[in-house]
């Protein structure tokens, strides 16, 4: 595999800490400097992280070393196929993320817009260095940023149940931080290195299996709390207070994904899927992630408010991509790979309508929306494709990666998988489509007669743009980012070596 | 010439240390830029006595001349130097602090308060630098004996504090003294170099055993170990702030430096691991010292009590990474010394420029603080973060060895005692950051209420000879964080014992 | 004529007998004048000498007197006489007499220092021989048959005057078997006796004349009386 | 060496160590500590360290019982223990 | 036995002795007791130094005869008294009389503050205070 | 001076007392002075002579009262004298530093002093142990006035001043 | 607190009593710290710094910085105890 030495990824990383900073200092007075930072931030980062795509595409590798502190222990950024398609997704989003957040919060007025921009940045920031982190510790030290960036903007309101909703998130996140710490320290202990290596390097450790099958569940466990895994997702629902871009920002692309992420490269980069074959984890990590599957979708159709509807619906779609992984097979795999891509996609586009619901009609719970489709109709419009999306219906992406899983699911000969992904089909089609129905069709409870108010341009464009995304993806699933170029190259990679 | 800077590194504080009631005698106001003036001499002469020791390997200092078993001398090698730079680094930093807050809560005692002060830091210098036992035990009691006297003019209870620490402190120096008596008499020398020669043939005599056994106890007492740390939470707490800041990162730190030192250097590590069973003995206390120190913490509502407590909790740390005695668990302790020492001075002195401006110290009494004291507030925010062991912060890499090494001891609880600790801490500071930078509790937000409420509160940043070390401090933490790896490689991996 | 001559001699006699006692008025009042003036003048020329005495005079005299003592006992000490430890040690008496030559002669009305050093020479023969009676006398009231111990304090006001001569008595008394000197308050010893025969022969006085004698201080107070008397006499004469 | 003398003088030392820590008045325990040190002092001597001793009378027997009962008389003088 | 217990007799003694002091450092409730005990344990580690150094039939560590010119004279080591711990116990005296010093001086605080000496009226004058 | 002990501070009442310490002070002095000098051939040497001569100054404090004691020397003397010692013998380290030897390397100060190596040193003993010699007296005499006075003696030494 | 120091005493005294086992003899001159490092002492002293007393020389020559040490120590409970106690001249009493 050919190595590129560059900085870019650095810089990549870089270029958000560097605005979030430059947001401090320009402060509450020069709103519009302020926010010129964010956007200035986000598009060069974009430019970056696409920059580096093709080089990718051509199986190259790019590395860069921050610091060595030890042999085989080092900070280090190395771009694959995989750490890029995150790091494509995250940057992408977050331009629409920044232009939708300035009109989410001029349009609320919010208090502390700075701290609110500064964290976003670090969270991006960090975002990217987990994307492309190229071993275990660099991810871990990006994580962590990652866990404290988030904390300020899950408190954002400083309600109490803002602060409640932080510190539970902070009580898993951090205690999911020290497993992770202690079992990667584990994992350098045993083999002396910690490089994602496409295929797995624990199978030579020569660890017996309790070890390993220990390491395997601290690792997932770690990761699996920011993916709310299901034992673990309590803080998911509760962390919903935060302001909507910023749970769009959660759910869809940073946080909740570094999670997914992270139980990925374990299951593929760490352990490989050989090693999990032969010691049958794999199995048991596909009933767990099943479980959470059916779970969430039960817990989701219970839900009145519709952000924790989506939650939930969240937390229902990252066991899919976990359980994809899990399976070990060619085509899950790539399912569970490219519906990270179309999930953020079609799950930003929701959360955004959702903020957008809230900003202009004030309305957070679903049995509310009846009848705001007319009202709104490109809102509720968007909603609907990323709703349809995430069901599974044809044109849009969801189906392509649903395609896979199921096609996976029948390669691993696991048919009850495949009925965990059509259960799961039903159960979003059954939460998602009464809210589309009642918006467009329904009559207002109250006789308002409803006029055309749209949300702000700030926010109804990237809405729309992220909608109509996520039906090109559905058609030509290749299209601008190359998400599935990519994919299949990490899948290729993944199994070309293990 | 940078054979000279060791002698300057002790010679120029303690000399102007004497010159101090001279000079305050005078004039006063004289007393504080001459400290700062004279502090910044040790900086320069220890950095570039780093700088030597890392081009051209350790080397020593013959005082009066006389060769070593005979006479007294300094050793210089790559552990020493560092502690060195972190001493005078933190004393010059404090002194900058300590302006203000002299002149607000002892405007009377500002001549003689100086004078201990560069007397303390003389002492903690003297102990790092030296090559001779004894003359460590001197330079022990002129730093205790500075200490003791600081700690009895702080607030309500410091001087009970303080006796308590006389008795203890004088216990734990005595101890030593005994050790080095046992030491002496069974091998004739004092030089820890010869004695490092000497000693090995001698390991199974009884003498040697309990002259180990004295030390251990001497300087677990002398650094707060756990159940030897009862003078430590009073002592520390009661002092003033500039006081407290000065000594809660660099008098523990330095006798656990003392303790690395004798076990590692003048008796062989395979003495101190194979022969004598107590590094475990210690792992075990280091834990307990963890918990509890942790659980006392939680219980605290005055910050710089809970800051204390965890003061006891670190030093649990660095006696975890010496009581795993291999090579990641030292590098770790080593790195702690340093890390704990930048973060305890830079949340110490956060606490005391909070106490100065606010005049409390109840946890609940923070609020509005990010507006008020923002660069403050700033400041111990990265702190903490990196207390609880967050990346890039410095509290991440001293944990990360930490605990690689108890991993490769096999010491599964001391691990787990370690993770624990950094849950503990994150309960423990983000309850701090919680008060300060958000709003009481109220049941419901209201919308247009927040605009209103931050308008009210006027920027009250502490002084600037206050901020300043603070912001570096905090500055100190983040960058020591990211360029751990270059410290590690370039000074502490020839600090850890060639053997492991 | 005797008429008159009687009458000038009566008026004579009158004037005469009024300018004697004018005279004699006179006389009266210039001698209770001179004394008063002559006892203020005196006063402040004895004080005048006093205080130049400790300041000017005495000063000097003290000095070296201490520095001759000091550094005599320096002498004593020191085995080395080279010039080094000489020089050390004229420098250290120095230093020394400078900062206690009030204390070791503190007593301004110190006599001549000679004959005190002379008389008290000669009075320590005296003491010791009075030591070893009365370590026999107390011996006997040990060893003896009769149960002669009667312990008691006794007191009295002493003629002496200085601090010096005070402690020298009370070290006497304290020296001697049998006595012990408790307290000295104003002037009043406070003694105590361990048996009739010692207290008797500490109120005889003889130890206390001695010690006047050395110190020159009971005849010395006559003689200053005198010389504070003496203007008033030479005036009414 | 004189063993008579060590041991009289050990004893003694024992005897004052005892009493010190247990009489009731400080002052009397200030004195004996005194006493203690300078039996310590002759017991020194008599092992050659003339040094040592000359210290220990001057400063444990002198002025370190004088700081010590200047610090009685400023406080209390009855002890509980 | 009896001759191992005396031909160490003066370990027995320092050691009984420090015992006594760290009981009363750590035991007795009165503060000036405590730096009693401090005294008697600092002198009973001197006492162990100053018999390290003894020979047996040595003298004083004082070379007779004068300081200058002393090379033709052969000094016999056996016959002094080694000097090396009387010099570090001239240090350990002063520093025990200085920590003294220095104890008193809180003491003196304390009494200030809370009028006694005793361990346990001061705990209880604090716990009512609430300090 | 309320609260404040007199038993040690004030003149003694006891004529025996004042008497004999008047008489005694000045030999200690010089005995203290002769232990300082002669440290060389006798036991004894800075700390020994400092001590005395700080238990001599005491005995005046007790005796002669806290007043007359202060005349001879402020209580801020004290402690500068207790520098100064310090200092002579730092001082006299830096000297040899300055001359070219290590620090306290007395035998570089034969090149100022023009006498043997050896005596060099004797010479540097003795500078030495003076400097001792003067920490030691002025701090037992400032630690004994401080706590029996509990730290006002300075109030009492400026009224003196004052009415003087 | 009189348990934790009997308890405190009786082990510190065992493991002194221990440790005497492997004494040297009282008064042995061949013990390591007679003959180690002090034999050089005695006979290189006085010729080297003049001083008949060893203990002197010793205490202020070969081991001066030790000394120093001392004297600060002694400066430092001075300064301490200013520190500590004194007042300014119009503090109130006691």
């Amino acid at each position: 595999m050919d190595v590129l030495y560059s900085s870019r990824p650095l810089w990549a990383v870089l270029v958000s800490m560097i605005a979030a900073f430059l947001i401090l200092a320009t402060g509450e007075k020069n709103r519009n400097i302020r926010e010129s930072w964010t956007i200035m931030a986000a598009v060069a980062k974009f430019l970056i992280v696409f920059s580096m795509v093709p080089v990718i595409l051509q199986g190259k590798v790019i590395e860069y070393t921050i610091v060595t502190f030890y042999p085989g222990l080092l900070l280090q950024f190395r771009i694959d196929a995989f750490g890029m398609l995150f790091g494509v997704i995250a940057s992408s989003l977050w331009i629409a993320t920044s232009f939708y957040s300035i009109g989410y919060v001029r349009g609320l007025n919010e208090h502390a817009q700075t701290r609110y921009f500064f964290a976003f940045a670090m969270c991006l920031s960090s975002t990217i260095g987990i994307a492309f982190s190229a071993n275990l510790l660099t991810f871990l030290v990006f994580y962590e940023i990652l866990t404290i960036a988030t904390y300020p903007l899950v408190i954002h309101k400083e309600s109490k149940e803002g602060i409640m909703g932080g510190r539970k998130y902070l009580a898993y996140t951090l205690t999911a931080g020290c497993v992770l710490l202690f079992a990667i320290a584990m994992i350098y202990h045993m083999t002396g290195t910690l490089d994602f290596k496409a295929g797995g390097f624990m199978a030579d450790s020569g660890g017996s299996s309790a070890v390993l099958i220990m390491l395997f569940a601290m690792l997932i466990f770690g990761f699996g709390v920011k993916a709310g895994l299901m034992p673990m997702h309590e803080w998911l629902p509760t962390a919903m207070v935060a302001p909507t871009p910023v749970s769009a920002l959660l759910h869809a692309v940073a946080v909740v994904k570094a999670g997914v992420f992270g139980c990925l490269r374990v299951i593929l980069f760490v352990f490989g899927p050989g090693l999990l074959h032969d010691l049958g984890v794999w199995l048991i990590m596909a009933y767990i992630a099943s479980f959470t599957i059916v779970v969430a979708g039960f817990l989701a159709l219970g839900q009145d408010h519709l952000k924790r509807r989506l939650a939930f619906s969240t937390i229902n779609n990252l066991a899919m991509i976990i359980l994809g992984a899990a399976l070990l097979t060619k085509s899950s795999m790539t399912g569970g790979i490219i519906h990270m891509a179309n999930h953020a996609f079609m799950k930003i586009t929701l959360f955004f309508c959702a903020g957008a619901l809230h900003v202009k009609a004030h309305k957070d719970y679903v049995s509310q929306l009846d009848g705001i489709g007319r009202q709104m109709p490109l809102t509720m419009g968007a909603f609907a494709i990323a709703a349809i999306g995430l069901s599974g219906i044809p044109p849009m992406s969801g189906f392509i990666s649903k395609w896979f899983l199921c096609l996976g699911a029948l390669e691993a000969n696991q048919i009850i998988f495949l009925f965990v992904f059509m259960t799961s089909a039903m159960l979003d089609v059954a939460f998602f489509f009464p809210i589309i129905y009642n918006s467009f069709f329904k009559k207002p409870l109250d006789d308002v007669t409803p006029h055309f108010d749209e949300a702000p341009m700030f926010m109804v464009i990237p809405l729309v743009i992220t909608a109509l995304l996520s039906i090109v993806f559905g058609i030509v699933p290749d299209a601008f980012f190359r998400f599935f170029s990519m994919t299949s190259l990490a899948v290729q990679n993944i199994l070309g070596v293990g | 010439m940078a054979e000279q800077f060791a002698a300057l590194i002790i010679v120029v504080p303690l000399i102007a240390s004497l010159f101090v009631p001279v000079i305050g005698w005078w004039k006063k106001r004289l007393c504080y830029p001459w400290v700062v003036a004279v502090l910044i001499i040790p900086l320069i002469s220890s950095l570039s006595i780093l700088n030597t020791v890392m081009t051209t390997g350790k080397f020593s200092y013959r005082l009066a001349g006389w060769a070593p078993p005979w006479g007294i001398e300094y050793v210089l090698d790559h552990l020493s130097a560092f502690v060195l730079v972190i001493v005078s680094f933190i004393s010059l930093m404090v002194a900058i602090y300590s302006k203000k807050s002299v002149q607000d809560n002892l405007p009377e005692k500002t001549v003689p308060f100086y004078t201990l002060f560069l007397l303390l830091v003389t002492g903690l210098m003297g102990i790092v630098i030296t090559g001779d036992v004894f003359n460590l035990f001197v330079f022990l009691e002129i730093s205790a004996l500075s200490c003791y006297a600081l700690i009895a003019i702080g607030e309500e209870g410091a001087p009970m504090a303080a006796f308590n620490y006389i008795i203890i402190g004088t216990i734990g120096a005595c101890f030593y003294l005994l050790g080095i008596g046992y030491l002496y008499i069974a091998t004739g020398s004092l030089n820890m170099a010869d004695l490092a020669n000497i000693l090995p043939p001698l390991y199974d005599s009884k003498v040697i055993l309990v002259a180990f056994a004295f030390f251990t106890v001497g300087l677990a007492v002398k650094a707060g170990l756990f159940p030897m740390h009862t003078w430590l939470p009073d002592a520390y707490c009661t002092a003033p702030s500039a006081v407290s800041a000065l000594i809660a990162p660099l008098m523990t730190k330095v006798a656990a430096y003392v303790m690395i030192r004798l076990m590692f250097t003048v008796f062989q590590p395979h003495f101190s691991i194979e022969i004598v069973p107590v590094f475990t003995i210690l792992g075990w206390l280091a834990v307990m010292a963890i918990v509890w120190g942790g659980i006392k913490a939680l219980a605290q509502t005055d910050l710089k009590r809970m800051l204390v407590y965890v003061v006891v909790a670190e030093v649990g740390y660095i006696v975890i990474g010496v009581s795993v005695a291999n090579r990641l668990g030292l590098t770790g302790a080593i790195l702690h010394i340093m890390n704990d020492a930048v973060m305890m001075a830079c949340l110490f002195l956060v606490t005391g420029a909070i106490l100065y401006k606010t005049g409390t110290r109840e946890i609940h009494q923070l609020s509005h603080l990010n507006k008020k004291m923002p660069f403050t507030m700033a400041a111990f925010t990265i702190t903490a973060l990196s207390m609880v062991g967050i990346p890039p912060a410095c509290g991440f890499f001293s944990k990360w060895y930490l605990i690689l090494g108890t991993i490769e001891a096999g010491q599964w609880f001391w691990a787990a005692a370690l993770l624990c600790s950094s849950l503990i801490n994150a309960v423990l500071f983000f309850r701090v950051i919680e008060c300060a930078y958000l709003k009481p509790m109220e049941p419901a937000y209201a919308h247009d209420g927040g605009e209103t409420i931050h308008e009210e509160i006027q920027r009250d940043e502490a002084p600037f000879t206050m901020l300043v070390p603070i912001v570096i401090m905090a500055a100190g933490v983040i960058l020591l964080g990211i360029f751990s790896g270059k410290i590690i490689s370039s000074v502490i991996q020839f600090a850890v014992p060639a053997s492991f | 004529m005797e008429v008159t001559i009687l009458v000038q001699a009566t008026d004579r006699s009158f004037e005469i007998l009024e300018k004697a006692r004018e005279r004699s008025r006179q006389v009266l009042d210039t001698a209770a004048r001179l004394t008063s003036e002559s006892q203020a003048v005196h006063r402040k020329r004895v004080e005048a000498i006093f205080k130049g005495a400790r300041q000017t005079k005495t000063e000097i005299t003290r000095f070296t007197a201490t520095f001759i003592i000091l550094f005599g006992f320096w002498l004593l000490l020191s085995g080395h006489y080279d010039l080094f430890h000489i020089s050390i040690g004229v420098l250290c008496c120095g230093l020394v007499s400078h900062a206690t030559h009030d204390l070791l002669f503190a007593n301004p009305r110190a006599g001549d220092m000679r004959v005190i050093v002379k008389r008290f020479i000669t009075y320590i023969p005296w003491l010791f021989y009075q030591i070893v009676l009365s370590n026999m006398h107390v011996v006997r009231l040990a060893l003896g048959p009769k149960n002669l111990i009667d312990p008691k304090i006794i007191e009295f006001k002493t003629k002496l005057e200085s601090d010096i001569s005070f402690v020298t008595l009370a070290n006497s008394i304290t020296l001697t078997p049998g006595t012990i000197t408790l307290d000295i308050r104003d002037g009043v010893f406070y003694v105590h006796a361990v048996s009739k025969k010692t207290a008797e022969d500490l109120l005889t006085g003889e130890m206390e004349d001695r010690i006047a004698h050395i110190f020159m201080e009971a005849d010395h107070v006559y003689v200053q009386d005198t010389l504070d008397i003496a203007p008033v006499f030479v005036e009414l004469k | 060496m004189i063993w008579q003398l060590d041991l009289i003088l050990c004893l003694f030392i024992i005897i004052c160590a005892i009493a010190a820590i247990n009489v009731k008045d400080l002052l009397a325990a200030v004195i004996i500590l005194g006493a203690y040190s300078f039996f310590m002092c002759l017991l020194w001597t008599e092992m050659g360290a003339v040094d040592v001793a000359f210290t220990e009378a001057s400063v444990g027997a002198g002025v370190g019982t004088v700081l010590f009962i200047a610090a009685v008389s400023k406080t209390k003088r009855r002890s509980k223990d | 036995m009896l001759d191992y217990v005396i031909s160490k007799y003066n370990f027995w003694i320092y050691i009984i002795l420090m015992m006594i002091g760290l009981y009363a450092m750590i035991g007795k409730k009165n503060l000036v007791k405590k730096l009693i005990g401090m005294n008697i344990f600092q002198s009973a580690i001197i006492l162990f130094y100053v018999s390290t150094g003894v020979k047996a039939g040595a003298t004083v560590p004082i070379l007779s005869g004068h300081g200058h010119g002393h090379g033709h004279e052969v000094i016999e080591v056996a016959k002094y008294i080694n000097p090396l711990p009387h010099v570090l116990m001239l240090t350990a005296i002063v520093v025990s009389i200085a920590t003294t010093g220095v104890a008193i001086a809180t003491l003196i605080l304390i009494y200030r503050k809370y009028n006694t000496l005793e361990e346990d009226e001061i705990l209880m004058i604090r716990k009512e205070t609430g300090v | 001076m309320s609260g404040v002990n007199d038993m040690m501070t004030k003149q003694s009442d006891d004529v025996i007392v004042k008497t004999v310490s008047r008489l005694l002070i000045p030999f200690m002095q010089i005995y203290a002075l002769y232990v300082i000098a002669h440290g060389h051939y006798s036991p004894g040497g800075g700390f020994q002579g400092g001590v005395i001569l700080g238990a001599s100054i005491i005995l005046l404090v007790i005796t002669y009262g806290l007043d007359n004691a202060l005349r001879k020397m402020s209580e801020k003397m004290h402690i500068i004298m207790c520098s100064t010692g310090a200092i002579i013998y730092a001082g006299i380290g830096v000297l040899c530093l300055i001359l070219g030897g290590n620090f306290l390397d007395y035998a570089e100060l034969d090149q100022i002093l023009h006498v043997g190596i050896a005596q060099a040193r004797s010479l540097g003993i003795l500078g030495v142990e003076v400097g001792v010699g003067m920490t030691v007296m002025a701090a037992m005499i400032s630690i004994f006035l401080d706590i029996v006075t509990g730290g006002l003696h300075s109030k009492e030494k400026n009224i003196q001043g004052k009415r003087a | 607190m009189k348990v934790i120091a009997l308890i405190a005493v009786i082990m510190t005294g065992t493991l002194l009593i221990y440790g005497a086992g492997d004494m040297p003899d009282w008064g042995d001159p061949n013990s390591p710290a007679n003959s180690y490092v002090s034999p050089r002492y005695i006979l290189e002293a006085t010729e080297k710094t003049a001083t008949p007393n060893i203990v002197t020389a010793v205490l202020a020559d070969y081991r001066s910085y030790d000394t120093m040490g001392e004297t600060v120590v002694v400066f430092t409970a001075a300064l301490g105890c200013v520190l500590m106690l004194r007042k300014k001249r119009n503090g109130e009493g006691g």
